[in-house]
């Protein structure tokens, strides 16, 4: 479903040289996976650590340190099993590590930007709120290969977190050893994954993945290094990439657009969808026909091809497609939970919705803004959107706003807004983690979008339903086709990456969702 | 030698007196100073000639919602990212053909499907606009933002440096000190904050770039004011009993006029080009309104695929800042008594 | 009288301004002797330094010479390339100037700028052009020459500066110094002072020179010959004795009857402004500020009437035909020591053929 | 001197006090927290971490600890590089960023000095308009677009240096000249004007009456003249470069200041930008004094006790 | 001329004007001076650059705030005056005209507005016809005519320009001028239709003034008293011809044997009498002292003796 070609490798005969030049957009701002927050550093903490499980091809979950796991009959309690294997040091990798991990990360000192992700495990709430001490959270080490891991309350997605890297062990002879330190270089931090990590000082712009020749698995890894270079411009990297400096970069809209027939292109799709939010409190906004009106003139189609062009595709819904499917027939989440009004152009339906609604709101004409950040394609995104609007709703005067990320956030946050443009991108390949979203509660429904029935329908995935997953996917399905009946958001589209990838390199694999890239299989052919 | 020449019989009469030329009469006609100064930069090729062409570039910009060929904001999809193509001008890239990565011409009006008596001279942006008509609309932004920008600047440069240099002592080392401060805050952290404590767009930008900007104005209105302050003139002012206020008013403004004019002749394209930075980090002038320094952003990403949507942007700004320039270069000049050539 | 070393003949320059040509030089000759001093008064605007830096070829870049010649030892300087200039200049030709505040590089020691023109023209080694320039130095009468020679020109006081200056100039003896107003930025004091320096070095180094100013006292003291100059000609030379004690052209009348005198109740002014030298007058461009102009000064230029053979004016007063002028009182005194100048000088060489 | 220097010193600590206060209460201002997975986290949490990093107090007990902080040497640690203290972020990504603005001050001094003396010397006439609008072409292109010009044409169509990172001298070159253009540009029309005034004084009329050549009165006379203005324009412009160029920093990959100072504004890692914003007013506050001291040095006329105008 | 019933109309005790007091620049500009001038006379003040003529010019038209010693103007003490009124009519009574003919006039204004603005100030004129008639009355007392008035000071020879400051300075009625170098900046035609002009001035208004240059030959033709002054003191103070025939102070006569004059025979005559400045910083007391009858010395009191008997010998 990632549509990329390197997962559709032919064996060819492997290269004399196994390494992989990569593009990075960002620096490698931490490897303490207690408190890393952003994208590089997981899928270099991904590629240098290893926990219980590992994410294969469409986020496939696989032993990785575990052996056997025993789940509970209640489903609350889960038993590992894990296997010998040795940390970069040399010491072994015990059941001790995870704890000792674990509750590092939860510890409100640690100040952990993903610890809510634990919650669920038992006594996590208290803990994270300074209630409890860290020592008491629902993870226990029996002996050196044994984890026994207790939960509050059922999720159940929990395998699907149990390969992200918040959930690896960590060594705690070195963890004190580096103290402050600690991750904060290469040389300060141990690995027990596939590859080591070389030459990052911590600030700089290249780095290197080494294979790991402690590892546990090194037969499976062909690479012997990999080479990144962040490059922030575009233009640069593609630059490097013609005179051979990269095996892969990434593409701007412009370049994709002009590239999309380069044999080397490929577009990663990511678990992010991009959708309107309307504010509530705005009477406009409350009505659901000027909602749909709005919703009706976009004409995504038009705007991912021809605008973005990047690989982009329409979202039918909040739910980003390839994220997850139905356990017993395999349909995507997103096609069966689509709701065809909510994500659809039809500007004479919404020039009549649009008329009625002002008419119901008891207006004649509308201004209002639409926000968003201040990248590119935020503002593109906005200029259509204006346009589109302006174009087809008769009285419509939007004026755009572009800020800053965080003040954007600030601001649909705090309930500043009219319209905001949001992408929302998923921790694990679950729906929930877009559905939870507009409950009532949720501290990101700034637009305070409301539904009991909503409400009741992501209560009941967590509790009654949380361990049948079939009810469990009837609730999230309902709950978003209420959503989107609702006009509660309008979806945009979902996002793609689109690359160069050198066609040599093969085996590289990628998951929209979670932790982005897996190099523990990728390998060069000639 | 000299009693060879014949002279007219009445040649040794003594003139009269009354009759002769009145030898305190100024020949040259009464010019104002201005008419002067006009009169020099007239000398000066360069500057002349960029005056008229920043006349032409104004009336271009400002006249744009009416001599613009299409409109600035209005998006069209199919026309999206067309090269220019001028009807009868067979060179290519101005012919509505493209280079491809690898390096064949290819029409792209003909692949687009685009009617054959459709064309636009300077292509089209990623929305199907017409790159001219956004240009011509950056243009006018870019020239507000510098205008305004130079005219805040000048209120308040041009008050705090006389103040602070005609004061002097303590007030002008607190002052300076001010001074100091502010351009010891890097701008970026200003402007900023004003994008975010108000609306972002034009009026935030003006008024980041008015904050930040006046400093080198008031700097230099100071040191000109310091060595005005003890010119006789001045003195002769104060000696009849002028209050400052007016002293400032009619002697101190007057002389100071040529700093403060070329001054704000390079004020006007650094705030075009702080603008254009500011574009650059995304923090400019907000969708879908345009100025030279977001358009030429966007054509910088695109350049090695659609080179037009830079080239052109850059060029109309590099004239305007040769041009601006060469026309304080030369107002610099016009404005020196001491030119004499 | 000895050779001449230096004949400007006829020379013309004009400048030109975005309001039209300004003639700053209107046909001038005038020549200069071994070893004597030549004073050109004139006032502000008359042409004086116009001329003199013709002489270096060092005029401004909208200068350009008309017409004329200026021989140096039967060479025209004007046909010399720039590169031959620079062997001249500083070396057989060199200029004092007006202000010594701002003749002196800031940023350099003197010491250095003295022996510049040493290592320039003389080829001089380092040491050999400073061990030259310290004794200069000494001789201009700068006390405590050694200490100083590492100083900066700001460390100076105005008279020590000029006193550099001059040191510069003759560093390497030339035989023509042209001094632009050396004191008129000077208090009189030391201004006496200079001069009586300038004197000094003359009759040990045995230059010649031109001597410009507007100061008549100065000239008078130093001056060999005189040369007045107007509106860009020069409208009466001679002898200092001549000039100051039989002056011809009512424009010398009224600047020597301008200068206060002990007893004089009333000063002599004289009336209205110089000519704009955009646009000379066509006759004598002193006709509308003289009091004896005839009908021909405004429409014809006086040629020159030969006084004496050392003596001559351009004024249409002296032409056979013109009528007697009584000039101001105070000329008329002048005229008086004059005549008995003559009558000494007379009986003098009547005694001296008598004995 | 001694108490002129203690003056001097008394007065740039006040004005980096002044400036660190006022860019502390200006941090206050922005919106948005400074963490980075701000989005997804409950208010509970984001409540956790404001207590754990202090941003939970009053705003003038903030100001005061991070005063304390700032005179143990403490910056903090950075929000985009958790623990990573700001000091350490400063001290490696300064040197790329100062390497290079002093390779292109250089650069651009030398270049920009021949060519404004260039035009200086024949004045109004064709040399000196070319070299003009050269020196204005070059303050007219955006750096941005320049970089990106070099980096294509120079870097990929010639193949002649890197395209971008960060190795050895041949890396610096492309960035050197984007950011280096300026002020040659500056530099070259400064330089021209200065040199005109010069030109035309007394003393180098002097020097040409000793019979100095062309190049001996520009050379010795007229150019360290010209060049004392310079001083004071450099100073300033110097701690701009060195203090990194977000535009070249991010077109040529290199690991400088430049660019994470604007990542911080943007991102309110209000550690780093304190520390750059102390950095870069260190910089120029040390830089003035320095210019004022060279000025002395440079310029006999002036004492360090006098003053210039 | 040197009436002693005469009245006194400024009288300047003990003046100092120090700059950068405190600094390690400081300047002893004036250093302690007394003298008076007479309503009606001419009071000449000579001296070498940098004496502290201008700063005693300034101090006296209240341009600096003196360090220390009183000036009176006409029996008030100028510092005293605090009332607006009486600053004002202050400013109409004591007028300065400027040394530098080009510095003094403000570039950017026409000729009318500058000799009108202080008829603007002090309004004394009705309406803008009596202005323009006043500027044009102006203007033709100092010999220029009435199209000059809207001309730009660029457009004059220094001398013109010297009396459109004149006009500027007569504008309010002056009593009394401090003209400050009026003529050092100017070519020797000129010199004397400037002083000339200031002469005339002085007998048609009763005009007193306090005449400032270092020319003596020119001063010693227009000033009645003359006080000569070195390093920011006052040496020594006599009518103009008593200075100039029997200098009593070795500066005086060293600066009166260095005035070139216009006489070949004379110059070819000449001894400049040297002077050693050393013994003015023997740091002996020193006070002005009256050795004859309005001819006043600074001497210490060993010195009285030797210029007494100096003065003696003059007399002979
Ligand atoms: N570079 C120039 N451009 C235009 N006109 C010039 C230039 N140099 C001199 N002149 C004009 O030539 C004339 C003669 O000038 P010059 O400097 O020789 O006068 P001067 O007799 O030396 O006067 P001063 O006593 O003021 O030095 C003046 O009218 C002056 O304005
Ligand atoms: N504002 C000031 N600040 C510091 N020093 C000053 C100031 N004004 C004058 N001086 C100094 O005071 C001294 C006397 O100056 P003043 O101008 O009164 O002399 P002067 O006799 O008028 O000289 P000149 O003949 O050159 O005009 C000089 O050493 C001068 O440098
Ligand atoms: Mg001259
Ligand atoms: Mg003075």
């Amino acid at each position: 479903a990632c549509g990329s070609k390197s997962s559709s490798s032919d064996s060819k005969e492997l290269a004399d040289k196994q390494v992989i030049n990569w593009s990075e957009t960002a620096e490698l701002p931490s490897m303490d996976l207690s408190t890393a927050t952003d994208t590089v550093s997981f899928n270099m903490l991904n590629n240098t650590n290893e926990g219980l499980y590992s994410i294969g091809k469409n986020s496939k979950v696989s032993n990785a340190l575990a052996t056997k796991t025993t789940i509970s009959k209640d489903g609350m309690t889960y038993t590992f099993n894990l296997r010998d294997s040795k940390w970069s040091n040399g010491d072994d990798v015990t059941a001790q590590d995870f704890v000792y991990s674990w509750q590092r990360t939860v510890n409100p000192k640690t100040a952990s930007q993903y610890g809510y992700l634990f919650s669920g495990i038992k006594n996590y709430d208290a803990i994270s709120t300074g209630k409890m001490a860290p020592t008491t959270l629902g993870v226990k080490a029996t002996d050196k290969h044994t984890l026994v891991v207790t939960l509050d309350k059922k999720v159940p997605y929990f395998k699907l977190l149990m390969g992200f890297p918040s959930f690896y062990p960590q060594n705690q002879k070195s963890v004190e050893k580096f103290g402050s330190k600690y991750g904060t270089q290469s040389k300060y931090m141990v690995y027990n994954g596939p590859f080591v990590l070389d030459g990052w000082t911590g600030t700089n712009l290249n780095w290197k993945l080494k294979k790991n020749n402690t590892y546990w698995d090194k037969k499976a890894v062909k690479l012997t290094e990999m080479n990144f270079q962040v490059s922030k411009d575009n233009t640069t990297s593609y630059n490097l990439y013609q005179s051979k400096k990269l095996d892969m970069t990434n593409l701007s809209a412009e370049q994709a657009k002009t590239l999309n027939m380069d044999k080397d292109y490929i577009t990663r799709k990511q678990a992010s969808t991009f959708y309107l939010q309307y504010n509530q409190k705005n009477k406009l906004f409350q009505n659901k026909k000027i909602r749909q009106a709005i919703s009706l003139v976009i004409n995504r189609k038009q705007f991912v091809d021809k605008i973005l062009g990047d690989g982009s595709t329409v979202a039918s819904g909040l739910v980003s497609t390839g994220l997850a499917s139905n356990p017993k027939t395999g349909t995507d989440f997103a096609k069966e939970s689509a709701v065809k009004m909510a994500a659809s152009t039809d500007v004479t339906e919404a020039k009549k919705l649009w008329k009625a609604g002002l008419k119901e709101v008891g207006v004649s004409k509308a201004s209002f803004s639409i926000m968003s950040e201040d990248t590119d394609k935020a503002k593109k995104t906005n200029e259509f959107l204006q346009n589109a609007i302006e174009d087809n709703l008769d009285g419509a005067d939007v004026t755009l706003i572009n800020i800053p990320f965080k003040s954007r956030l600030a601001r649909s946050t705090s309930g500043d807004f009219d319209i905001v443009v949001t992408a929302w991108g998923a921790d694990f390949s679950d729906p929930i983690s877009f559905l939870d979203l507009f409950t009532s509660d949720n501290s990101q429904n700034g637009g305070k979008w409301k539904n009991s029935e909503y409400d009741a329908l992501i209560k009941a995935s967590k509790t009654t339903d949380a361990s049948n997953p079939d009810k469990r996917w009837d609730d999230l399905v309902k709950a978003e086709k209420i959503l989107m009946e609702d006009q509660g958001i309008s979806p945009l589209y979902q996002m793609s990456q689109a690359q160069l990838l050198r066609s040599t390199v093969k085996g590289v694999i990628y998951n929209g969702a979670g932790v982005n890239y897996n190099f523990k299989g990728a390998y060069v052919t000639k | 030698m000299a009693d060879k020449i014949d002279l007219p019989v009445d040649a040794f009469e003594p003139l009269d007196k009354n009759n002769t030329i009145d030898n305190e009469k100024i020949a040259a006609p009464s010019l104002t100073f201005v008419q002067d100064a006009w009169r020099r930069l007239k000398k000066n090729k360069g500057a002349f000639i960029s005056l008229w062409v920043l006349v032409a570039i104004f009336i271009l910009a400002f006249g744009s919602p009416i001599l613009a060929p299409h409109s600035a904001t209005e998006q069209n999809v199919e026309y999206t990212n067309l090269p220019p193509k001028i009807p009868g001008v067979p060179i290519d890239g101005l012919n509505g053909k493209l280079k491809t990565s690898s390096g064949e011409w290819y029409d792209a009006y003909k692949q687009n499907s685009i009617p054959k008596d459709k064309y636009f001279i300077l292509g089209t942006d990623v929305f199907g606009r017409d790159l001219l008509s956004r240009i011509m609309y950056g243009t006018k932004i870019s020239l507000i933002v510098a205008l305004v920008a130079a005219l805040v600047d000048l209120g308040v440069g041009v008050a705090y440096g006389i103040l602070s240099g005609w004061r002097g002592g303590h007030v002008d080392t607190v002052m300076q000190r001010i001074i100091e401060i502010i351009s010891s805050v890097p701008n970026l952290v200003v402007i900023v904050l004003m994008l975010l404590v108000f609306k972002p767009g034009l009026t935030s930008i003006i008024l980041a770039i008015a904050v930040t900007g006046w400093t080198t104005m008031a700097r230099l209105v100071r040191a000109q004011t310091l060595k005005l302050k003890d010119q006789e003139y001045i003195l002769a002012a104060r000696t009849l009993g002028e209050s400052p206020m007016k002293i400032a008013v009619k002697h101190l403004l007057p002389n100071l006029s040529s700093v403060i004019i070329i001054q704000t002749m390079f004020t006007i394209p650094s705030a075009i080009f702080f603008e254009a930075f500011l574009s650059f980090i995304g923090i400019g002038i907000s969708a879908p309104q345009a100025s030279l320094g977001s358009l030429l952003n966007d054509g910088q990403k695109n350049f090695q695929f659609l080179p037009y949507q830079m080239w052109y942007p850059a060029i109309v700004l590099c004239i305007i800042m040769v041009a601006f320039n060469l026309l304080g270069d030369g107002l610099r000049d016009a404005f020196d008594p001491k030119t004499k050539e | 009288m000895t050779e001449n070393i230096l004949e400007v003949n006829h020379l013309e320059i004009n400048f030109h301004t975005y309001a039209g040509d300004v003639k700053a030089i209107r046909d001038v000759s005038f020549h200069l002797a071994k070893g004597e001093t030549l004073a050109i008064v004139g006032e502000s605007g008359s042409g004086k330094s116009v001329t003199t830096k013709s002489l270096m070829g060092l005029l401004a870049n909208n200068a350009e010479v008309m017409g004329g010649e200026i021989l140096y030892h039967g060479e025209d300087l004007l046909k010399k390339s720039e590169k031959q200039m620079e062997g001249i200049r500083g070396k057989d030709i060199a200029t004092i100037f007006q202000d010594p505040m701002t003749s002196l590089d800031p940023t350099m020691r003197i010491g250095r700028q003295i022996a510049e023109p040493l290592m320039k023209h003389k080829h001089f080694k380092k040491e050999k052009a400073m061990a030259q320039a310290l004794e200069i130095l000494k001789l201009v009468g700068i006390t405590d020459a050694e200490r100083r020679f590492k100083d900066y020109p700001h460390q100076f006081s105005g008279g020590q500066r000029q006193r550099i200056v001059i040191a510069i100039s003759l560093v390497c003896y030339p035989e023509i110094l042209i001094a632009d107003e050396p004191t008129t930025a000077l208090d009189v004091t030391i201004q006496a002072q200079i001069l009586e320096l300038m004197k000094e070095l003359q009759s040990k180094i045995e230059t010649s020179i031109i001597f410009i100013t507007h100061d008549l006292g100065v000239v008078a003291g130093m001056a060999d010959r005189v040369a007045v100059m107007y509106a860009g000609r020069i409208i009466e030379y001679g002898t200092v004795d001549e000039v100051f004690y039989n002056p011809q052209h009512p424009y010398t009348w009224g600047l020597l009857n301008s200068m206060p005198t002990l007893d004089s109740e009333h000063l002599y002014a004289i009336p209205g402004t110089p000519p704009d030298l955009l646009d000379p007058p066509k006759g004598d461009a002193f006709a509308a500020r003289n009091d004896y102009a005839m009908k021909i000064d405004t429409e014809q230029q006086p040629p020159f009437f030969d006084v004496s053979p050392t003596h001559a004016a351009a004024t249409w007063l002296l032409h056979p035909d013109a009528p007697k002028v009584t000039p101001p009182v105070e000329i008329q005194r002048r005229y008086k020591i004059f005549s008995e100048q003559q009558e000494t000088k007379i009986k003098a060489n009547q005694n001296l053929a008598e004995g | 001197m001694g108490k002129y220097l203690v003056k001097r010193i008394f007065y740039m600590l006040l004005t980096l006090f002044l400036v660190a206060t006022i860019t502390f209460f200006l941090m206050k201002l922005m919106p948005g927290s400074p963490y980075a997975n701000q989005q997804k986290m409950t208010p509970e949490q984001l409540q956790i971490m404001n207590e754990q990093y202090g941003l939970n107090k009053p705003v003038w007990q903030q100001y005061l600890i991070y005063l304390l902080g700032l005179v143990k040497g403490d910056l903090g640690t950075s929000f985009q590089y958790s623990n990573q203290p700001v000091s350490y972020l400063i001290s490696s990504r300064i040197g790329p960023s100062g390497q290079l603005g002093l390779q292109a001050i250089i650069f651009g001094l030398v270049i920009g000095i021949v060519i404004g003396a260039i035009g200086a010397i024949n004045k109004n006439t064709w040399i000196d308009t070319s070299s003009t609008i050269l020196s204005i072409l070059g303050i007219s292109i955006p750096s941005f677009v320049l970089a990106v010009l070099l980096q294509y044409y120079v870097g990929l169509k010639l193949g002649w240096l890197p395209i971008a990172d960060w190795g050895g001298f041949s890396y610096t070159i492309l960035p050197t000249i984007a950011l280096g253009v300026g002020p040659l540009a500056e530099t070259a029309r400064f330089i021209r004007t200065e040199m005109v005034d010069v030109l035309s004084s007394d003393y180098i009329e002097l020097a040409k009456a000793k019979g100095l050549t062309k190049f001996g009165v520009v050379f010795h006379h007229a150019l360290r003249n010209s060049l004392i203005p310079l001083v004071t324009l450099i100073g300033p412009y110097t701690v701009a470069l060195m203090t990194g160029s977000m535009v070249v920093e991010n077109i040529f990959s290199i690991p400088g200041i430049g660019e994470q100072f604007v990542k911080s504004i943007l991102t309110n890692d209000f550690p780093t930008i304190m520390g750059v914003t102390m950095l870069y007013s260190a910089g120029l506050v040390v830089v003035i004094l320095l210019t004022d001291i060279i000025y002395g040095i440079i310029d006999p006329r002036i004492r360090l006790t006098g003053r210039r105008n | 001329m040197v009436g002693q019933k005469k009245n006194k109309i400024l009288k300047v005790r003990h003046l100092k004007q120090y700059f950068n007091v405190g600094k390690p620049d400081e300047v002893k500009a004036i250093d302690d001076i007394s003298f008076d001038i007479y309503e009606g006379e001419t009071f000449g003040l000579v001296g070498e650059s940098g004496s502290g003529k201008t700063t005693t010019g300034r101090s006296i038209i209240n341009l600096y705030e003196p360090t220390d010693g009183k000036i009176d103007f006409d029996g008030v003490d100028i510092r005293k005056i605090k009332s607006k009124k009486d600053k004002l009519q202050f400013r109409r009574d004591m007028q300065m005209i400027f040394q530098d003919p080009y510095a003094s006039l403000n570039p950017r204004m026409k000729v009318k507005d500058i000799v009108a603005e202080g008829i603007d100030i002090h309004h004394l004129a009705a309406n803008d016809e009596a202005r323009a008639k006043r500027v044009e009355e102006l203007l033709e007392t100092v010999g220029l005519n009435k199209d000059h008035s809207s001309r730009y000071p660029h457009e004059f020879s220094g001398g013109q320009r010297q009396r459109i400051g004149i006009a500027r300075a007569l504008a309010v009625e002056p009593k009394f001028i401090i003209a400050d170098e009026p003529i050092s900046a100017l070519d020797v035609s000129i010199q004397a239709q400037v002083v000339n002009l200031l002469k005339e001035l002085q007998i048609k208004n009763k005009l007193t003034y306090l005449f400032i240059a270092h020319d003596l030959s020119m001063v010693k033709y227009i000033s009645d008293r003359i006080g000569v002054m070195h390093y920011g003191k006052l040496l020594e103070i006599a009518p103009a011809n008593e200075i100039y025939t029997h200098p009593l102070h070795d500066y005086t006569a060293s600066l009166i044997s260095a005035v070139p004059v216009p006489d070949p025979e004379f110059e070819r005559n000449r001894v400049q009498v040297p002077y050693d400045a050393s013994i003015e910083a023997d740091g002996k007391q020193r006070r002005m002292v009256e050795i004859s009858p309005e001819h006043f010395v600074l001497a210490s009191e060993d010195e009285i003796a030797m210029y007494e008997e100096r003065a003696a010998k003059a007399l002979l």
